[in-house]
């Protein structure tokens, strides 16, 4: 099958689920140029100006870190986007070989995902800082409230899968801060990951809930097959990927069905 | 048309702030740096001459 | 009126660009100082030392 073919029966079968076809690779970049993140604002004749404001500070910061010795030419990309992310937060540490936090294996994972959906690096970064912010800002007390939530909804649509969690003590231990951290970055192929990601730069941190609880939905019956909550955790943090497109769809439905319709949603 | 010229210009005046600060931040690591670059170059220094010192003692 | 919305918007964005200025003025002379304190540190072939010491504080 060639590319195009392929693309063909992509497009064919987004369609026949319902969703716009192949226009949603290009979602994030629309995105961008839509100001949702706050990168530009959406007046297109300040956009040059306002897109020179940031390339410079992007190279600024960049060189920066040359001069402290802190990147080379042999510094892996997405820790180049954590430094300068560190850099601008007033984070940096004291030398590039202390050990990463957790917040910083987050940010990593992000840009990782993010890497693969955005050619220019520049775009790139800011893509990424302002994911990553909003995520710690706007979002900073909705997240640990996911869990919860997640325990809520499972109970709605599967109470039976929910106490099969609950007996083998995996309630607690299930990949949250994969879920809901990292909001399944390295968890779900690129193409889905941008349908959710599109949820939660739009203002839906909820989403992220609908698409744990369809995941358990989908793969119950080799969950309910599973008694312990290491088992169970290690199956959920690799899910097979193919089946990850029709996952998010339902959860998208779910997520209509228990919220209503978000103006934004359309 | 007033509130779209208010909101480009508040959108232009957010990124040059943004830049400024990143400056900033800039300014701040090199200052660091450059009082840790002095340090060890006086730790070396001082590490040579007691050496020097027990050398000629030694002597 | 909105002539005067621009004046105002263009003052505050010329603002924050001499700001930027300034601030870039000051990294650029820290910048030279940086790269003058490593030349000292490698002509004294003490760097690599630097480095393993860096290292072992990372430890």
């Amino acid at each position: 099958m060639t590319e195009d073919s392929q693309r063909n029966f992509r497009s064919v079968y987004y369609e026949k689920v319902g969703f716009r076809g192949v226009e949603e690779k290009k979602s994030l970049e629309i995105l961008l140029k839509d100001d949702r993140l706050g990168i530009l604002p959406p007046h297109h004749e300040s956009h040059a100006q306002v897109m020179m404001y940031r390339k410079e500070q992007y190279c600024d910061v960049l060189h920066a870190l040359e001069v402290v010795r802190f990147v080379s030419d042999a510094t892996p990309q997405v820790e180049v986007y954590l430094r300068m992310y560190q850099l601008e937060s007033g984070k940096l540490p004291r030398s590039p070989s202390f050990p990463l936090e957790p917040e910083d294996e987050v940010f990593l994972a992000i840009a990782k995902a993010v890497e693969e959906m955005v050619e220019d690096s520049v775009d790139c970064y800011w893509i990424i800082r302002c994911f990553v912010n909003q995520l710690n800002n706007k979002y900073r007390e909705f997240l640990p409230q996911l869990p919860k939530a997640f325990e809520q909804y499972l109970n709605l649509e599967d109470s039976r899968l929910l106490s099969h969690l609950k007996t083998c003590s995996a309630l607690s231990r299930l990949p949250y801060d994969l879920w809901f951290k990292r909001c399944f970055a390295g968890c779900l192929p690129e193409s889905s990951l941008q349908r959710v990601w599109d949820k939660v730069v739009s203002g839906s941190c909820k989403i992220l809930v609908f698409v744990a609880v369809e995941i358990l939905l989908t793969f119950k019956i080799k969950v309910m097959a599973l008694n312990s909550a290491e088992k169970i955790t290690k199956f959920l943090e690799n899910i097979p990927r193919d089946s990850s497109d029709a996952i998010v769809s339902k959860a998208i439905d779910l997520w209509h069905k228990h919220c209503g319709t978000p103006v934004h949603s359309a | 048309y007033l509130e779209d010229v208010k909101v480009q210009a508040r959108g232009q005046l957010q990124a040059a702030e943004s830049r400024y600060e990143a400056q900033k931040r800039i300014t701040q690591v090199f200052e660091l740096e450059i009082l840790d670059l002095y340090g060890r170059l006086e730790k070396d220094g001082l590490l040579k001459k007691l050496e020097e010192e027990k050398a000629e003692a030694a002597e």
